[in-house]
């Protein structure tokens, strides 16, 4: 029986897992490195070591560091999170070496999803549908042409050598095919001296819908549907929800089953996600799998009402799954929004920095999952994701009112946060009317900037606010007996007229 | 007397009067009676004809006269121009374009220096590269320079709006 | 359509009603006392009025106030929250007067339930059960006799002229019947000179088990399944909890009917709670009918998925209701807290003040509804409940396990609160195992005291903190950058060592 | 050098050593090394053989020598006793039995009174009613006193542990 664990993480995420070990009754142990003395995941930890300096590599990072504090603590088992080693095979080897558990699945289940070849190669075994396309490079143009009518229209003429947009051809009508062939060829040609090309099935519209999976170590596999995750910005989501606003019950019990089938082909152990692409018409595509626990996992969490770090504690304990596939169903509608430490309105440059005054949206339907306090300064070395905002309501559109609420209730100073241009995608007609690919942030840039529309006595009574406090700030050397009493400062401010010259 | 300025305008900003928490605020030509508290430092809680108002500021602490100030949904620059400020924006216009140093807007960590003092470079070189949380960003310079100063190392923690390299 | 709502309240349930009126698009008014101005209710609305001094008597009860509020902001409707004018029959009638629609049912309703006398005669003509006893006096011992039996033992004999005990007999044996009575009478008549009893079933060990009703104007009616209210002290409810852990599904189904009967039989409107006394036999007797939300509400909401005050607002709005008795379902298990400013080692006593430092429970499946902000000063002339811990979980030991984990995490200073005596209650055994009645404080008393058996090492860390504190405050007003960063009170205190002669 | 008294014990204290959030405090005779940091005032984060302990405090307003300590399900009841407070603690003794005078535990409202200067009143008769938070408690004397002063009169808001009224 796993009696401690040791975390190796920091942040929102190590918190997370905390907070279950707390309900298990299971001790917590934490690490840390020199820029997180004060960071509240080792507050809230039964046990704290520190495993180096600032820089990641050189401590959270450090297989050999947490492996120490691990044996130095008593820990019977690490957890990763998601992040630094959550998909490191070593670490799962060398926990297994050990004798320590290690929380997620074997050395060969990483290293076989990890490796984009290896993966699409297993999942073409089982049958689970990977994107059309060559996997041996071309070069000859009636193969081209062959390939190309197999697949079907449209498909991206790809440069084997290439990179950069450099070869790259987009081929929708039949009659470009052979024209397009020759001129990816000769620009590959070109570019790279190499003129082999591969081909692959052109998706249009791409959505991006992942199916979260439990397996324990006795042969049981569930899904616990799906996420849609398409909001994107850079690659990296944004908002996610479920259900999915494309779904269809059959099409989910398809890929549902696909993804268990996916994670039996590697012998899954723990908690992990498949992630597909799919088309308008949901058709849908193996991606890759993430062999760990997603940020995004709460909505999964919300929907069908299991907690997954929990479950992934007992699997790792030996334990058979509580539930089978049709114990499990969704209720309602959950959405997830991430909360980074960025400027929206200056190319979402991060934004680190001190929290002056933090006010979390509470009530019906609201889970925050983050890692903030007033008085917090938020390290640079990090990752610039301070909280993860969940809402669970009964239907799609409820959840959307929920959020916005949320959002407007979640009151943070000292830093710039993306919270106004996640409320502009909560307003955005695609995301409401659920019409939106990975494009959408793209599609929909020039309404999601804040408001600047305001009116004469809307300006105005913003510069007084600021020019009170200026005025505050101005006479605050001369105050004695404010850090007591913040309720006073105004007060004060008021009896310090005089002397301000107001 | 203070001006302040908000979405490109200016004004007079003064307060009139004060009794408790009611106070009387004039800003160009209008004149605003309030009921105003700050229930924690930094944040206000005004009710204007019935309205129920709330203001957070996200302040820059370089400069205490510039404002982000934020209001549910919407959101303000805002500068006071105090007497000090005014004759430091006077004085700008003579040895400081804006444009004689490269810094950054946030705080974060020198990842790579590509100049040194007396290099002459052309319009869009990188001179340095900067890290903030997982990310680098590269800095350019926009016009042809010669480099003056490089006034810190690679390694060093910056903060934002700092001059990291000054040209001639 | 209703596009503004007056809240004739204060506190935390003002706030709830505000949360669901932003999500559904509506505006909020609040309504303050003087000694509330800086209270979450009036920051947190669209709109705010002042309508007198702190005295309750003198403001949040004024209805010629309140609707010259409603009034003048042009609110079309009226939500009274619980407590204050909730369950006034007047306001209601005014309101109805004045063209201003009131959240809450007819003054008929309010009427008819708020008497203890015909609510009974009411429900015994739907036959909902109503705890079986006389309803006129009786004087003579065979009538007594005979009415004992009809009953069943055990029967409380009491003084119709009564009070303070005297004149009472608890009867549970056939043979002490004749005697008790006229003990019984001979007492009364000593005490009141008057011998006319009352006999009524006495419920040995009885449980506070209520259900949620929902009606529309339209002439339906469901229930949301039952609360159990059990867990009191000085017939205050405390910690409450769905499902009820002595239910079953049989009883749930013939309660629930009743419940909606009693509803139907003053032809309710809006949400409302019946109140049943439960024996351990699930003998159910109607209790009472709270014409108005209960405080504890939310539970329901987290286990049946509905927003109860938007239900609430939608009737009021003249909509149908959304769902059939066949749509609703229990899922999973809830519990609720009522987290009190008062002192559980001193007698319970109120002890109001100013929060100095506040961390509220965050993640999985906790939601709090509170009102109260690390700088505010809880008002003396109000209730003294500051906020509702409410967790849901999959099943009821792990909502259990949840809500240690919320209690522990939620972290405040400056006033003391019931969080350690609510901990002891989570793991009193009489509370995990799901067996207890209303005697349930009264007879775990001494094991709901927070520990006091702590180790030397424990006591000297302890000791210590206290002493680094006192240390810092002492050098305090030495101190002058502090204000703008409380990180550095340690660091600074460090720096001023030798001043202060460590 | 200062003392402390924690469950009834008292022991010498005293911070032996202090670099950065490192320090070793003696209690008793025994030494602590500890990592301390303080996230927000009045919170203290330690570091101690591994563990990771958080305390809060509820310090009374009136008596800054006084701590309720709390950390996770525990409490202590701590005094500081430095020089000062011996002294008034040696002269308690003399002047003050902590009976000549009534006052609350908690801040509240002055409901009735119901005696006045003079008045002889005999033990367990109620004296005052106070109100807090919808409750009224009443005050009543311990033993038979004569009333010295009252201090408050009806409608009052009163501090906790603040003299109401005294006794001859």
């Amino acid at each position: 029986m796993i009696k401690k664990i040791l975390i190796a993480n920091r942040g929102e995420i190590a918190i997370r897992v905390m907070r279950s070990c707390r309900e298990m009754g299971i001790k917590s142990v934490a690490v840390y490195s020199e820029a997180d003395r004060d960071s509240l995941h080792v507050r809230y930890a039964d046990e704290a070591y520190l495993i180096g300096p600032a820089p990641s590599a050189e401590s959270y990072l450090v297989i050999d560091k947490i492996l120490q504090v691990a044996k130095e603590s008593g820990a019977d088992a690490i957890h990763p999170g998601y992040g630094f080693l959550s998909e490191n095979a070593e670490l799962s080897d060398r926990c297994k070496k050990e004798g320590i558990i290690f929380i997620g699945p074997s050395s060969y289940a990483i290293n076989t999803m990890g490796d984009k070849i290896t993966a699409r190669q297993t999942m073409q075994k089982v049958n689970v549908p990977v994107v059309p396309g060559t996997t041996e490079p071309i070069i000859d143009v009636e193969d081209a042409v062959k390939v190309i009518k197999e697949i079907g229209l449209p498909v991206m003429i790809k440069a084997s050598a290439g990179g950069g947009g450099k070869g790259m051809r987009l081929v929708r009508r039949e009659e470009d095919i052979i024209s397009s062939v020759n001129a990816a060829r000769s620009e590959a040609k070109a570019s790279f001296a190499n003129d082999a090309v591969y081909i692959e099935k052109y998706i249009d519209s791409p959505h991006h819908i992942e199916f979260q999976i439990l397996c324990d170590n006795h042969g049981n596999g569930v899904h616990l549907f799906e996420r849609e995750c398409s909001v994107q910005r850079r690659h990296q989501k944004v908002v996610e929800e479920t259900p999915s606003p494309l779904m269809t019950p059959e099409v989910r019990m398809e890929m549902g089953k696909h993804a268990v089938m996916a994670a039996m082909a590697v012998n899954y152990s723990g908690a992990g996600t498949i992630e597909f692409i799919v088309d308008d018409n949901l058709n849908y595509y193996f991606l890759e799998m993430n062999t760990r626990l997603q940020v995004e996992h709460p909505i999964t969490e919300e929907v069908v009402g299991v907690d997954l770090v929990a479950e992934q504690i007992r699997i790792a304990n030996g334990e058979k799954l509580r539930f089978k596939q049709e114990d499990l169903s969704q209720k309602g509608h959950a959405i997830e929004v991430r909360v980074y430490a960025e400027d929206p309105e200056n190319n979402f440059m991060p934004n680190p920095g001190k929290i002056k005054y933090l006010s979390e949206p509470l009530g019906p339907g609201i889970r925050h999952d983050g890692y903030i306090y007033s008085g917090y300064e938020i390290p640079m070395h990090y990752d610039p994701m301070i909280s993860k905002m969940i809402v669970w309501a009964d239907n799609r559109e409820d959840a959307i009112k929920r959020m916005r609420r949320a959002l407007s209730a979640y009151k943070l100073s000292g830093i710039k946060t993306s919270i106004p241009f996640l409320k502009k995608v909560m307003e955005a007609p695609d995301f409401v009317n659920g019409k939106y690919s990975t494009h959408f942030i793209e599609k929909n840039m020039d309404i999601l900037h804040p408001d600047t529309n305001t009116s004469e006595e809307e300006n105005d009574l913003a510069a007084i606010a600021a020019f009170l406090d200026f005025m505050n700030q101005q006479g605050k050397a001369g105050r004695s007996t404010i850090e007591s009493e913040p309720r006073n400062y105004w007060k004060e401010f008021g009896r310090r007229k005089g002397v301000l010259r107001l | 007397m203070f001006e302040i300025s908000i979405n490109d305008n200016e004004y007079k900003i003064e307060i009139v009067k004060r009794e408790g928490n009611k106070v009387t605020v004039s800003i160009g030509d209008r004149l605003y009676d309030l009921d105003v508290i700050e229930p924690k430092p930094g944040v206000y809680s005004f009710l204007y004809k019935g309205k129920s108002l709330e203001y957070n500021f996200f302040s820059k602490e370089k400069d205490k006269n510039q404002y982000e100030v934020v209001s549910g949904d919407k959101y303000w620059e805002v500068e006071i121009i105090d007497a000090q400020r005014r004759y430091r924006k006077n004085r700008a216009g003579d040895d400081d374009d804006g444009g004689n140093f490269i810094s950054t807007p946030m705080p974060g960590q020198v990842v790579k220096l590509l100049v040194k003092p007396g290099d002459e470079v052309t319009a869009g070189t990188t001179v340095i590269i900067i890290s903030a949380m997982k990310m680098e960003s590269e800095y350019k310079v926009l016009a042809d320079r010669v480099i003056k100063e490089v006034l810190v190392s690679e390694g060093d923690n910056i903060d934002g709006d700092q001059p990291l390299i000054t040209f001639e």
